[in-house]
């Protein structure tokens, strides 16, 4: 392993009746993924404002991914398909911004989907580690 | 700025195996707000939650972070202590350094570090938080039952039995619903009748069930505990607690030659009527379209026969205002019209019939008195085809019929054809089927009896065209298995109509803001969880009118609804959940976007006075959000324009914080 | 009132009748066809390939002509009509089919699915209306039991048609019923008589053909009626023994124009 | 037995969706030329779900539909089992010398009745 190796920083939102079990059902098996993903707890995925994604780009994030029930499945009937449908805006004019559009992602991970939940991150973190570092929206008078 | 207190627990070797939890204590020590950090064994022990309490005391703390497993584990444990270390139980916030970081990291050091960082997300979120009381709404003691079918019947008997007032409201003149027009039931046919109108005895026994029949509901305010509903009784022209349904004036009404909706149009019935024969309540009522009294003011008969003197010709429409705690949907089900499907030549032929037409043939008390017979010229018929799946499963480019499967007809259907070989041996019966699906307690067995004991052709294939020549009714079809096109010359066919919906539904899904499917079936709260509660608090589901269902399964809902009723009417008062949206009015624009996303009908608009810089006063419209009914998904939060709507416990500024404290 | 006519290569041969009493009616109506100049045959069916474009050209070229004068554009026979509507229907959805087509309508210009496609009988029920229709009547058929053959091309496919309910039209009894005359309504009015297949399995458009003359004598009839030139030859070739005749024709008759043709 | 080319070219020409059918027959009650078709309109379909083609291909079968599109109509799924005929019948037309009908055919079918349009049809159904 390399010392000086790239490590990217994730952000993960997921949602409290589904992801984040599966999170969790991750955390029971045992299942690794890498460290770089820091999950963030929301009661439904449709609670992450598009303004909470823009400020971890902004504050260095290098990704972020949002995770909720799978369609027809949301504790709160529709959340998910708001969250789709918003993410998709969002996503599109961050691409047309220049943060590529691999770094920004909607999963959908039930409460039995540990394995998934697992897979998901080692996927995404290999992905974003593979883009390297975001500096697109860096506010640089966050940086000290 | 919060007094926080940092407790790191082990787990054993859980946590400690992989995070350094000493370094973690020691790392959190300095974030701002933080006055006091320790690490333990088992901070979920009593030593642990013991040791908290004390810290509490001891550093004045008002804002605690435990940093150990899932908040779904021991989330509610911890809100339990600081409750009883006299902090309000929302000024805890968990890291979840054990699912999400020791247990699927396996380095010391990164997981550490990501333990570090969680615990600075959970700290920065805790120095906002506020203290949150769960609101409290009274109960009021009474529900509403809407639709007087078996649903209904079933699940108001079942919440007057423990103890609670129902009311059922049913636009009918009769309870009784579909299952009171049906001859026998499968798969143990006993018949319905028998089986049904003692249950409707019960509920016009019952001195804690009222009935509002002939009326509808046409208005709902309110929300869970607290419904306030308005209830229009249509004048029937008879006073219903006078009538005693001694059927003189039906005797003598001379407007006779009125399709009996009862018998589905296949005979009359006299401009005043009772349904039929064990109709509750036994009161007639005046068809005002067809009474030549109301309509030309001349007659008068049967206010000349009723010897109670019931008859008021006078009656108006009446509306009610009545309080309840919980509402129970039991709107039921209709077949679809046969308008799309003329292939089958249903309004070419009298002979073309739905089931629940040959229902009534067969009913000894409908309109053949029970006897097999065509409806063109009263003859016995000898051969006939049944046709299943008219107008169920089709894809939606068919542009007709519905989607799903109607379930019920596989069945009433072999019960129609056992029921026809065994009182008329001499009669063909062929079914054409797509597939017979019996899955349901003795319901193939019940089905293979059909075929094996009494002999009724089963024919994998559809009808193409029925083509009405002469006295006969052409039968073109395929069997599928032989792979021949089929003619067969029948008597009497019938179509196993869908089901769908009842009309009253829509409208009153949107009274009670409870979602609906695109074929108007009412939503559950989740498909499998919560299948007799629709998303709407308060609101209940009992019946068809949540999905095509046959007896035995309405009946269990019915029982499972009214099971959820009590428990809700048990309770005196409720206690929400305090992680619910509110709206900044002075940020608000009044602009409707919140109200659209809102599953749950839980935001409505309010005209408000506000103070202007000039001393005006200026009256705004702004968003309000009724907490007793906000799951607090925050679906609104993010739609709204003007960032005036916020989550309690997940407001913007909390976990805009966290993100800050993870990319730090 | 002025709309585009496209008559179609029978009707200008075998099927006369079709055409000239569709003509006099339409004057006594108030409406006026004009005829599109150089129409090319709409090749009898549609074919309902997604790659074939040259065999749709013609249509769309007739459509184009009623497009540029901004007129519904009018067929009598049945097969032209249902032509015509389909492959209006696919200009309008079809648009990797549309852009095929463009390709080759460099000359008159590109065509996107403008023109509005009227049946003769949609032209009486939706433009002159079955009314006004009734008060132009001066032979009324009282009295005489006419049924409706429809056959198939009029109905469908009914996504693209839309002219009735497929399975159980009522336009052709409405016409009836305006002209003064009972309709008789029979199951097998919009079953095929065979069309084309006459041209191989002769015996099998005569089965088809009887059995619908039966339903319809079953039913009552004393007359049919069609709108398609192939529909009648069929019914006629079967052996029909009670008349088969072009509504156009019962129209004239109705309105009093019919003795004036015979020349 | 599993002709995938051929079956694309099939769901291509004809646009029609085979994997809607639910199996009900409908197309088959329904067609008026299915005495007459060795394999029938639902086994059109089923048979190019399945890949199973070079049989349609050499049937008379494809010569016996009338397009009359009742059973486009009638199909509860919207598999549109004519269209499948007319591209199955397209494929085999249009390989060279394989037209159903030759303008000698055409003094046998000719009478003094015949309308232009049966001539017309017929070629564009049978010949390419």
């Amino acid at each position: 392993m390399q010392v000086n190796e790239y490590k990217p920083l994730i952000v993960a939102f997921c949602c409290n009746w589904c992801s984040y079990a599966g999170a969790d059902l991750a955390g029971n098996n045992r299942l690794n993924y890498p460290a770089d993903v820091k999950i963030i707890r929301v009661p439904c995925s449709c609670r992450v404002n598009p303004m909470f994604v823009l400020r971890a780009f902004q504050r260095g994030a290098d990704g972020v991914i949002i995770c909720g029930c799978h369609p027809g499945d949301c504790h709160y009937t529709s959340g998910n398909y708001y969250t789709r449908r918003r993410m998709a805006a969002l996503f599109s004019m961050l691409d047309y911004l220049g943060i590529e559009k691999e770094r920004t992602r909607v999963e959908w991970v039930s409460a039995a989907e540990g394995a998934k939940f697992a897979a998901t991150m080692n996927d995404f973190v290999e992905t974003v580690t593979a883009l390297g570092e975001n500096k697109r929206l860096e506010d640089l008078r966050c940086k000290k | 700025m919060q007094r926080v207190g940092v407790f790191v627990c082990w787990c054993g070797s859980n946590i400690a195996g992989t995070v350094d939890v000493e370094a973690v204590s020691e790392a959190l020590k300095n974030e701002p707000g933080v006055v006091f950090s320790t690490n333990y064994q088992y901070m979920c022990s009593q030593a642990g939650q013991d040791m908290i309490k004390e810290a509490v005391k001891e550093h004045n703390l008002t804002g605690i972070v435990v940093c150990s497993c899932s908040p779904r584990m021991h989330e509610a444990t911890f809100r339990k202590t600081a409750a009883a270390a006299g902090l309000n139980p929302y000024m805890v916030e968990i890291a979840n350094i054990r699912e999400q970081c020791s247990w699927v990291h396996k380095d010391i050091l990164t997981g550490t570090e990501k333990a570090i960082i969680l615990g600075k997300a959970a700290i920065a979120k805790v120095n906002l938080n506020a203290p949150l009381t769960p609101g409290e709404s009274p109960v009021t003691k009474r529900a509403l039952v809407i639709g007087g079918g078996i649903a209904g019947i079933q699940t108001a008997l079942d919440i007057a039995d423990a103890g609670f007032p129902v009311d059922i409201v049913e636009k009918k003149p009769t309870i009784g619903g579909k299952m009171a027009q049906l001859d026998k039931t499968f798969p143990t046919l006993d018949c319905a009748a028998c089986i049904l109108t003692p249950k409707m005895v019960d509920v016009a026994q019952n001195d804690k069930i009222r009935i509002f029949s002939y009326s509808e509901v046409t208005d709902v305010q309110g929300f869970v505990g607290n419904f306030e509903v308005t209830i229009k009784k249509n004048a029937r022209f008879v006073k219903e607690d006078i009538c005693t349904g001694c059927g003189a004036c039906v005797e003598k009404c001379p407007m006779k030659k009125n399709p009996n909706e009862f018998n589905l149009g296949m005979d009359n019935r006299p401009a005043i009527y009772i349904p039929f024969a064990q109709a509750v309540p036994k009161v007639a009522t005046i068809d005002p379209n067809a009474c030549t009294m109301l309509k030309k003011g001349k007659c008068g008969l049967c206010s000349k026969v009723c010897t109670a003197g019931a008859i008021d010709y006078t009656q108006k429409d009446e509306y009610l205002q009545e309080k309840y705690g919980a509402i129970v949907v039991a709107t039921g089900f209709n077949p679809i019209s046969m308008d799309k499907f003329d292939e089958f030549a249903y309004s070419q032929s009298k002979d073309v019939i739905t089931s629940l037409e040959f229902e009534r043939l067969t009913n000894a008390a409908g309109p053949s008195a029970g006897k097999l017979i065509r409806p063109s010229d009263g003859k016995h018929p000898h051969t006939i085809v049944f046709v299943q799946c008219v107008g169920s499963r089709c894809d939606a480019c068919a542009q007709k019929g519905k989607e799903y499967c109607s379930k019920i007809c596989c069945m009433y259907t072999a019960k129609h054809a056992m029921l026809t070989r065994d009182k008329y041996p001499d009669t063909e019966v062929y079914v054409f089927y797509i597939d017979v699906r019996t899955p349901g307690k003795n319901f193939d067995e019940f089905y293979r009896r059909a075929v094996e004991e009494y002999g009724v052709k089963y024919i994998k294939g559809m009808v193409g065209k029925v083509t009405p020549e002469g006295d006969k009714l052409k039968v073109q079809a395929s069997d599928l298995i032989a792979n021949k096109q089929l003619h067969i010359d029948a008597d009497l066919v019938v179509l196993a109509a869908a089901i769908e919906p009842d009309k009253s539904a829509r409208p009153l899904a949107t009274m009670l803001t409870a979602s609906m499917d695109t074929n108007d079936f009412f939503t559950e709260a989740h498909p499998k969880l919560k299948p007799v509660e629709s998303p709407t608090a308060g609101v209940f589901l009992s019946g068809a009118c949540q999905g095509p269902k046959d007896i035995p399964e309405t009946v269990s809902q019915a029982g499972a609804a009214a099971s959820k009723v009590i428990g809700l009417l048990c309770k005196d008062k409720l206690t929400g959940n305090p992680c619910v949206a509110n709206s900044n009015e002075l940020m608000c624009n009044g602009c409707s976007a919140c109200a659209n996303v809102c599953p749950y009908g839980a935001i409505s608009y309010e005209d408000k006075e506000f103070r202007m810089p000039d001393r005006t006063t200026k009256v705004r419209r702004v968003a309000s959000v009724n907490p007793a009914v906000c799951q607090g998904c925050g679906a609104c939060t993010v739609t709204c324009p003007s960032g005036a709507m916020d989550l309690k416990g997940f407001a913007n500024l909390q976990i805009m914080a966290e993100v800050d404290a993870i990319c730090k | 009132m002025k709309v585009s006519y496209f008559p179609g290569c029978t009707l200008k041969n075998k099927a006369k009748d079709l055409d000239i009493y569709a003509y006099k009616s339409a004057d006594v109506l108030g409406v006026t066809l004009e005829e599109i100049e150089n129409w090319q045959c709409c090749g009898g069916v549609f074919t309902t390939a997604n790659d074939e474009v040259a065999t749709k050209l013609s249509s769309v070229r007739a459509l184009k002509y009623a497009s540029d004068k901004n007129q519904p554009l009018v067929s009598v026979c049945s097969a032209c009509h249902n032509v015509l509507k389909q492959t209006n229907y696919a200009m309008q959805t079809n648009t990797q089919f549309a852009d095929k087509v463009n390709r080759y309508m460099a000359e008159d210009g590109a065509y996107n699915g403008e023109t509005e496609v009227y049946h003769y009988l949609e032209m009486l029920r939706d433009l002159v209306t079955f009314d006004t229709l009734k008060e132009k009547v001066v032979n009324v058929l009282k009295g005489k039991k006419i049924a409706a053959y429809y056959g198939c091309l009029l109905l469908r496919p009914n996504t693209v048609m839309k002219m009735d309910d497929p399975e159980n039209p009522t336009i052709m009894e409405d016409f009836i019923r305006a002209l003064g005359a009972d309709a008789v309504v029979y199951a097998k009015r919009n079953e095929c008589c065979g069309g084309y297949i006459s041209a191989q399995s002769p015996e099998t458009a005569k089965k088809n053909s009887q059995a619908i003359i039966e339903n319809a004598k079953a039913a009552g009839a004393e007359m049919i009626i069609t709108a398609c030139p192939l529909c009648k030859y069929n019914l006629v070739k079967s052996g029909a023994d009670i008349p088969v005749v072009y509504f156009t024709e019962l129209l004239a008759e109705a309105l009093g124009v019919k003795e004036d043709t015979n020349e | 037995m599993n002709n995938r080319y051929l079956q694309k070219e099939i769901l291509r020409i004809s646009g029609a969706d085979v994997s809607k059918c639910m199996r009900c027959g409908k197309c088959s009650g329904t067609c008026p030329a299915y005495d007459e078709m060795e394999y029938h309109p639902h086994q059109f379909a089923n048979m190019v779900e399945s890949g199973d083609i070079e049989p349609l291909l050499n049937s008379q079968s494809l010569y016996k539909c009338l397009s009359c599109f009742a059973c486009i109509d009638r199909c509860p799924r919207g598999v549109e089992p004519a269209k499948i005929v007319e591209a199955v019948r397209l494929l085999a037309t249009r390989k060279q010398g394989a037209n159903h009908m030759t303008a000698n055919d055409v003094p046998a079918i000719v009478d003094e009745d015949t309308p232009q349009q049966l001539l017309v049809s017929a070629f564009r159904k049978y010949t390419k």
